[in-house]
């Protein structure tokens, strides 16, 4: 019993994970580039939400203002910043390290901007549902009303993100462009275009996230870096190409570390993440659904 | 691009007798400063030799690294055990820091001389987050409040007419100086060249007889040896070795030194190390009457705003770039 | 080469040495007290304004610097505005020292006050001049028993009744009125933790097998505190004290909510009292609408903490009222709580305390005076200030919160006031005979 | 409508891969370039389609300029490029890559799009057979097919053909060629090839145009070219 509760509390963790883990890859995938400023970016994007919540008092109208402003923030970053600098790092010693040090910059400008307009203190999200546990036979399990919300709310934009990616041809147009630029140039797309799009969700799946997880972390400028760094590890464990990777990779991150916090206690979370991160990519460093080869990119 | 220009940089005697002057000038100096700019210099000697350990991974092997804050942190810890278990002298423990980091960077090293680009920028990510973290897990390493690393005072009778800060300054000059000269020893040396080769062309390197893979090793485990005097240097300036002195935020602000500095040569660590240490003094005391949030964060955005710039500006480097900018007139 | 060079550098650095030794042979200059001008007193407090244990406590400085607006609209102390220079180390002690350096070195402040928490400050003291410069280092927010040691830290007094005391009159309690039933504790790991766990041995408590967890200080936003609450739950304790700071408590209740607390499972919280502030608590709930804040209420409803304070919402008090006075002119859009009347309190005192020391103040003169007279300042606190032995206040009582989210005196009617003392050879607890003093006319001491 | 290239110059870096050059390609002709490997001919075609900008001169088609359009606008134009390495995505699949190739004009043409499809299917049966199979799975030929394929869904006026005869077992080749020659004499679009395998291509191409090291040499009738024997030793090797 014991056990299946830990299992269940990491479920809806986990599921934050996979969508952190999305993002992370929506962007990898249309741009080569790591968004480590996603977190600075879901934060401020929060940070939008709690404004409206505290302004109209409604869950709702927050949660979709945050998911907005997550769009247009990653839509921003693109066109503005990302654009240039892959335009301008060309050398092969610069090609790989120029954007995460240019995503650092930005995440350091995130955080310092969030402070000065919000603060720095540590405030408070609500939650739409009760985080009380749910009782199931008579006992409660470590899982409420909330966590299920979560969960079925990560489930519900990660089956929308599916139907776009197989069943529209802007999905196809976003597929291709993902592994092949210039064939989907040659094929009258406009992968510039394609590139915005994929950040701007990536974005909205980023202010999406920070809304579901703000409750139980607090929202501080910098309280989202702890996520990005599980949402990496929950990318590569799934291989950065793949959605689906990422996703399980977002789920069986939160369920492991929940097992670890449980059986053996909250200090040793970051590095059991550590480790499993190392793991991953000396033994499989394709991740688990990745193609090959891609490791070194 | 294997073929490295020749050096006409002042040979290994030179630059010592230039570090020794610079020694004598900073020890005379420290007499006609006022201490807290005396402690602040101690704090610019730590992050210089920070900094010197990135540019020595990222600038001449081209490794990324994101977590040069949790070697800093194995060093520190190792330096501060050293003394609280085994009773060892201080000046013992400064050696201690840097051959455990080493040790520790070549461990790690091994693993990530496989990642290049984002991966190993995440997992060198990770790494920091994991390690100061693990440090409240074990209990012999003291928690959240971590371990007492106090460097005392001047030897003998000098105890008392030597300020603690100008003892700690004097140690921590002492460290980043020779720091400074081994590193510019390295890096015009066979061993610079080959990283430099690898950094610029896997392939044709190891056409050229170079083993690539042991040569970032070689990188990581050397980056680390400064990384943990580093770690050592800045504990000594704090009392006291914790996780929060290791955080997320230490690693980015070395590394955003070391990117405004010149990633690709040493002489720039010390502009970039003075850039992360004296921007924050300088706003707050702009700032003085203003509310304290700008204070606290306008720093931040404009070290972050200048590392941005110069990552579009000059993805090499400012130093790379004037250099171009004259080959080119 | 390297080795070579090594060997020529450390010559050369040794021969450095001693001619730098020589020439620092020089004396420091002696100078006026620093900080003390014809017209202005400075002072300086580091504290965490942002940052995980930020809630609440942030509410503090600029609470003084309102009472200290006040008293410099009235007048100032001897003619002298007092100015506060407030720093935010957020609660990490590498800051703490960095800024406590910036205060005494390039600020000058003539006194540090009111500096908070317990690794931070050790930091502070081992790191920089205060013991060196003899800083007046004036009631530190935190109740670590050591701090109060004037052989080791001349200079610094202490504000909270200490971790020991808070924790041996804790231990009295439970054993009165819950006897045999089963005891946890979730304590912070650190030296704050420790004073606590040694203070409930003193007073003979002990603790179910299992019912013993702690956290590391800055994690608990991050990583939560379900393992912990978790394991509490298990272990059957019946009584459980939550021995933190105020978000730690925020997220341990949150969680208890989560395992049921309050339908399915109902033990008795007991709140130290730093991290027992009703309105941060229900700040850190997220409580935005109605129905959440008496959500919030319910599960806080109850609960004990302990106080050495009247409740913030006592308007009957004459101090709780003239504070609320100052706080709604001097710090405009500050709500009133417990918080400003903390700060509030402080600086009635510091005010107090620099009187004593005198028209022409010096840090011996100040140090002095606040031994000497310290326990017979003005104070809204309910129990006696032992300033002599650089002690803080001496007791505390009991209270529960009522369904508005205010602290009561359990037995109803006027707070019974429990004291103590630090020492862990015993656990002596009595019920204090201290009566309080009077507050200065319209809040402004005129006292010598 | 004819392509009209005039004076093109294009560098790589310091390198300079195209110089002055200066030729037509006469609508509904197929012209073959030909020329040794490092000669400039994929570069000619990538500037065309707009991937890579030329230095000076200028390229009309339609006497419209293409030398500043993007590659996009470029496909709305009717100018389709394959480019070499049978340059499919492989992570779609087959009918993927084919829809691909008509997202574009999907929204006004859709009809048109499932046609042009089910056209290619005609054309190269075994693409039919796999149309659910992931592109990695197809072998080099099919590959071959299926980027033409995907050239062709926009119902190309020009296709750009990049060595399409690369790697490939020459009765692979013949058949590709074949096909390509029947479908110009049935839609009358033009086509320009780029090819090392110089004597396949001369023989279906009406044209011919010979670069050596970045500068056209020969442009001339391809049966012309073919009977060279001095120009053949000379450029082609043979």
């Amino acid at each position: 019993m014991n056990l299946i509760n830990t299992l269940i509390a990491g479920v809806s963790i986990g599921a934050i994970y996979s969508l952190i883990a999305f993002a992370l890859i929506l962007v990898w995938r249309s741009t080569r580039v790591v968004n480590f400023a996603q977190a600075g970016q879901a934060a401020f994007s929060t940070y939008v939400g709690l404004s409206f919540e505290k302004a109209f008092n409604n869950f709702w109208l927050a949660l979709l203002a945050a998911i907005i402003a997550g769009v247009l923030v990653g839509a921003f970053v693109e066109v503005v910043i990302v654009r240039f600098i892959v335009k301008r790092a060309t050398s092969a010693a610069t090609v790989t390290v120029a954007p995460v040090i240019a995503m650092l910059g930005l995440l350091g400008i995130f955080q310092g901007v969030m402070g000065l307009i919000w603060g720095g203190e540590y405030q408070a999200y609500p939650t739409a549902f009760s985080r009380d546990g749910l009782t199931i036979n008579g006992s409660q399990i470590p899982f409420s009303q909330n966590d299920l919300f979560v969960l079925l709310t990560v489930v519900a934009a990660m089956s929308v993100a599916a139907l776009i990616f197989q069943k529209t041809s802007l999905g196809l147009a976003m597929r291709a462009a993902a592994f092949a630029p210039e064939v989907t140039r040659l094929s009258g797309i406009r992968v510039s275009r394609i590139r915005t799009l994929g950040w701007a969700f990536a974005g909205g799946a980023g202010g999406l996230a920070g809304v579901l997880v703000a409750p139980t972390t607090f929202i501080a400028p910098n309280s989202f870096d702890l996520l990005l760094v599980f949402g990496f590890t929950a990318a590569v464990i799934g291989g950065l190409d793949s959605l689906i990777g990422g996703v399980l990779g977002g789920l069986a991150l939160g369920i492991g570390l929940s097992v670890v916090t449980g059986y053996l206690g909250g200090s040793y979370t970051f590095m059991t993440a550590f480790v499993l991160l190392i793991v991953v990519l000396l033994i499989r460093p394709q991740g688990i659904l990745g193609a090959r080869g891609a490791r070194r990119a | 691009m294997l073929v490295v220009r020749s050096s006409h940089k002042p040979s290994a005697t030179k630059r010592t007798i230039l570090a020794l002057i610079v020694g004598i000038i900073l020890f005379v100096g420290s007499n006609f400063i006022d201490e807290y700019r005396i402690f602040q210099g101690a704090q610019v000697a730590a992050y210089l030799v920070g900094i010197v350990s990135i540019v020595l991974l990222t600038g001449y092997s081209g490794q990324i690294t994101l977590g040069q804050g949790a070697f800093m942190a194995v060093g520190s810890y190792s330096a501060a055990l050293a003394v609280q278990e085994f009773g060892l002298p201080i000046w013992i423990t400064f050696f201690i820091a840097v051959l455990a980091a080493a040790l520790f960077g070549a461990i790690i090293g091994i693993s990530a001389g496989r990642l290049s680009g984002p991966y190993l920028a995440g997992a060198t990510l990770a790494f920091a987050v994991g390690i100061p973290a693990l440090a409240n897990a074990i209990p012999i390493l003291g928690g959240e409040q971590g371990l007492s690393f106090d460097i005392g005072y001047a030897p003998g009778k000098y105890a008392d007419t030597v300020s603690p800060y100008k003892w700690l300054f004097w140690i921590c000059a002492l460290c980043a100086i020779i720091a400074v000269v081994i590193a510019v020893n390295i890096t015009s040396s066979g061993l610079g060249r080959q990283w430099r080769a690898v950094r610029a062309h896997e392939t044709a390197a190891a056409l050229c007889g170079i083993n690539p893979a042991r040569s970032k090793v070689m990188a990581f485990t050397v980056s680390s040896g400064f990384a943990g005097l580093a770690g050592v240097s800045f504990s000594a300036t704090v009392g006291l070795v914790s996780p929060s002195g290791f955080t997320l935020a230490l690693s980015f602000l070395l590394l955003t030194g070391a990117i405004l500095g010149g990633i690709s040569h040493i002489s720039g660590a010390l502009g970039g190390a003075i850039i992360v240490v004296i921007i924050p003094t300088v706003f707050e005391s702009w700032t003085e009457e203003a509310s304290l949030g700008v204070a606290t964060y306008l720093p931040g955005i404009i070290v972050s705003a200048l590392l941005l710039l110069s990552i579009a500006l000059a993805p090499e480097g400012p130093s790379e770039a004037l250099h171009k900018l004259r080959r080119k007139h | 080469m390297i080795r070579a060079l090594k060997k020529r550098i450390l010559a050369g650095v040794s021969l450095l040495a001693v001619t730098g030794l020589v020439v620092s042979g020089i004396p420091a200059q002696g100078a006026a007290t620093p900080g003390v001008t014809k017209d202005t007193i400075t002072l300086g407090m580091s504290s965490a304004q942002s940052g995980a244990a930020s809630p609440g406590y942030n509410k503090v400085g600029p609470a003084m610097r309102a009472y200290f607006n006040y008293i410099n609209e009235k007048g100032g102390v001897y003619g002298r505005k007092i100015e506060l220079k407030l720093e935010d180390d957020k609660y990490v002690p590498t800051n703490a020292v960095n800024k406590v350096n910036k205060l005494i070195l390039r600020d000058k402040v003539f006194a540090l006050v009111g500096n908070l928490g317990t690794a931070t400050h050790t930091a502070a003291l081992k790191k920089t001049p205060i013991i060196k410069q003899s800083v007046p280092d004036l009631f530190v927010n935190t109740g670590y028993s050591g701090f109060a040691n004037p052989k080791k830290y001349p200079t610094t007094f202490m504000y909270l009744p200490s971790y020991i005391m808070e924790a041996k009159i804790m231990a009295k309690y439970i054993k009165d009125k819950f006897p045999d039933k089963k005891v946890g504790i979730l304590y912070q790991d650190d030296d704050f933790g420790k004073d606590g766990l040694a203070g409930f041995k003193a007073g003979g408590l002990t603790f179910v097998a299992g019912g013993t967890q702690k956290y590391a200080s800055l994690s608990q936003a991050t990583v939560g505190l379900t393992a912990q609450m978790t394991a509490l739950k298990s272990s059957g304790a019946e009584v459980i004290i939550l021995f933190g700071v105020t978000s730690a408590t925020a997220v341990a209740m949150r969680t208890a909510a989560g395992l049921g607390y309050g339908t399915t499972w109902g033990p008795q919280f007991i709140m130290g009292s730093v991290g027992a502030d009703p309105t941060t608590l229900l700040t850190l709930a997220g409580a935005t609408t109605p129905a959440l804040q008496a959500a919030t209420l319910r599960s806080l409803t109850g609960a004990l903490s302990l106080s050495f304070l009247p409740a913030a919402t006592d308007t009957e008090d004459e101090y709780v009222k003239k504070f609320i006075e100052i706080n709604t002119t001097y710090n405009k859009g500050v709500p009133w709580d417990n918080n400003v009347l903390v700060g509030m309190n402080q600086a009635l005192l510091i005010v107090q305390a620099l009187r004593a020391a005198g028209e022409n103040p010096t840090r011996a003169s100040l140090i002095s005076a606040l031994k000497s007279k310290g326990g017979t300042f003005a104070s809204a606190g309910y129990s006696k200030l032992e300033s002599a032995n650089n002690v803080g206040y001496t007791g505390y009582w009991v209270g529960r919160y009522n369904s508005t989210g205010v602290i009561a005196p359990v037995d109803g009617g006027k707070p019974v006031v429990y004291t103590t003392d630090s020492s862990t050879a015993n656990g002596d607890v009595a019920v204090s005979t201290f009566t309080r003093p009077a507050m200065p006319a319209d809040g402004v001491p005129t006292n010598k | 409508m004819t392509l009209r290239v005039r004076g093109l110059t294009i560098d790589h870096g310091a390198i300079r891969a195209i110089s002055n050059a200066t030729f037509n390609v006469p609508r509904g002709s197929i012209t073959a370039i030909i020329g040794a490997n490092g000669a400039g001919k994929s570069t000619l075609l990538r500037t065309i389609s707009g991937l890579k900008r030329a230095t000076t001169g200028s390229i009309l088609w339609d006497e419209i300029s293409l030398e500043h359009l993007q590659t996009e606008q470029i496909v709305r134009r009717g100018i389709i490029h394959v480019p070499e390495g049978r340059s499919v995505v492989t992570e779609l699949t087959v009918h993927e890559n084919l829809m691909l190739g008509g997202v574009w004009r999907l929204r006004a043409q859709k009809e048109d799009v499932a046609a042009a499809i089910e056209e290619v299917y005609q054309l190269f049966p075994r693409l039919n057979e796999r149309k659910k199979q992931r592109a990695d799975t197809l072998s080099g030929g099919e590959r071959q097919m299926l980027a033409i394929g995907r050239g062709l869904i926009a119902r190309p006026q020009l296709l750009l053909l990049d060595e399409p005869s690369l790697g490939l077992a020459p009765l692979v080749v013949e058949q590709i060629f074949h096909t390509l020659s029947e479908l110009q004499g049935k839609t009358g679009m033009t086509i320009l090839l780029v090819e090392q395998n110089a004597m396949s291509a001369l023989r279906i191409a009406s044209q011919g145009i010979v670069l050596d090291q970045g500068r056209v040499v020969i442009a001339d009738n391809a049966r012309a070219i073919m009977n060279d024997t001095a120009l053949r030793h000379a450029y082609l090797g043979y």
